[in-house]
């Protein structure tokens, strides 16, 4: 178990590679890697700065992590989040859940996601070419898949 | 030292409410008869046009006491800390 | 939409830098790795034999993944499959699956590997220290996992 | 050639049903009256010990024909290709 606020990328293998080094007890790795968009049209981005609150970020997603690992038996976890200014097709985070079987690596996975999206407190502001900045707004579906965990 | 009758908190703004603001942080000496986060919204909307701009919906804005997510109705007594901030949008 | 089947290990960093280099059309990335556990006591595994039909096993795996795409907005996919002798800790299987949202490129990961599991014709055989090779048996939970993407 | 009024197959065995064999194809001609994938099954279980110790269980063994999953009920006619073996186990 393990969290990383960073401003600099992640390598996605060097991370799982690190994670289960060693360890003959996990059948199945599941990642998630979140990309920042490129848009179309008026909607295109030029780049993303993503502002978090420093100290709670951090503390949620441990909250997060310890609530995954109550529910399933998982060997290993971590979650990666940048800050900062990036660029389409740029790393913002990564999850990483490595158990046994399968269906409790996808579904740590998805719940670690679903509750990172909904409660860490980071913030996203898009640039576009020629306009400016303006903060994306929170997707009701995000908040409605938590109920799914409950 | 805080005015009798009332606390000093550090408040942190985020994304567009630290926009709105002009500001990260301050602090405040919070009076004691503000019990909880929506006590704190409405007396600070009243401090001056930056606070009315920042919390004119405070239906769309979330707080946290100490670094923890909190309702509108939590109460303020004892916190260090208290942050607002829009839905936020990570991951 | 690519499937591999081969003897040579993988590299989950390459794949996934390869299959999403230049796409700005992707915001979420999922993969799944299987690998060889080592048991324990009486269980433990010294190795791992894949069988596997040339031919058929690509063909399978090309069909699953169709219907994959049929089913979700992907904008890539990848599966590779190893055969041939594996010790523990070793890489079995690869599933990439890249979309603009995660929930696509989660449910299709998991339904790529429900049916890997069920459908893509390799037996496993697992030899232990001072026993003979056992043929893993089926697991009837794999077949029951099917019945979520009726 | 296969004699009149039957086809020639080959069989492609794997896994446990291969390891029973002895051996992992073969070609045989067929009688045109074996029909399904079930018949071949019983007109194979019939021809030595090995055919009769690798289909002992019928109902654990799954079949292809051409390189697709088949039912017992597939119809065999036309096949150029069918094989035996257990539920897969890869992944």
């Amino acid at each position: 178990m393990a969290v990383r606020v960073q401003r600099e990328d992640f390598d996605l293998g060097r991370e799982v590679a690190a994670l289960t080094a060693g360890r003959t007890d996990v059948g199945a790795i599941v990642t998630f890697t979140g990309t920042v968009r490129g848009g179309t049209g008026a909607g295109e981005i030029a780049e993303m700065t993503l502002e978090h609150y420093p100290g709670m970020t951090e503390v949620e997603i441990e909250r997060v992590e310890r609530e995954a690992l109550a529910r399933w038996p998982l060997a290993a976890s971590l979650v990666v989040h940048r800050y900062g200014t990036l660029a389409p097709g740029d790393n913002i985070v990564l999850v990483v859940t490595a158990s046994a079987h399968r269906q409790a690596a996808f579904e740590a996975a998805e719940f670690l996601m679903d509750y990172l999206k909904t409660r860490a407190p980071f913030w996203k502001k898009e640039t576009g070419p020629g306009r400016e900045g303006s903060w994306v707004d929170a997707r009701e579906a995000d908040e409605a898949a938590l109920t799914r965990w409950k | 030292m805080a005015p009798a009758g009332s606390s000093n908190v550090k408040l942190l703004y985020f994304a567009w409410v630290r926009e709105a603001m002009g500001r990260a942080e301050e602090e405040l000496a919070v009076p004691a008869d503000v019990a909880t986060v929506a006590d704190l919204v409405l007396w600070l909307k009243r401090r001056g046009p930056e606070y009315e701009h920042a919390f004119r919906r405070p239906e769309v804005i979330r707080a946290a006491i100490d670094k923890a997510h909190v309702k509108p109705d939590a109460r303020i007594a004892g916190a260090r800390e208290i942050a607002f901030f829009p839905p936020v949008t990570g991951g």
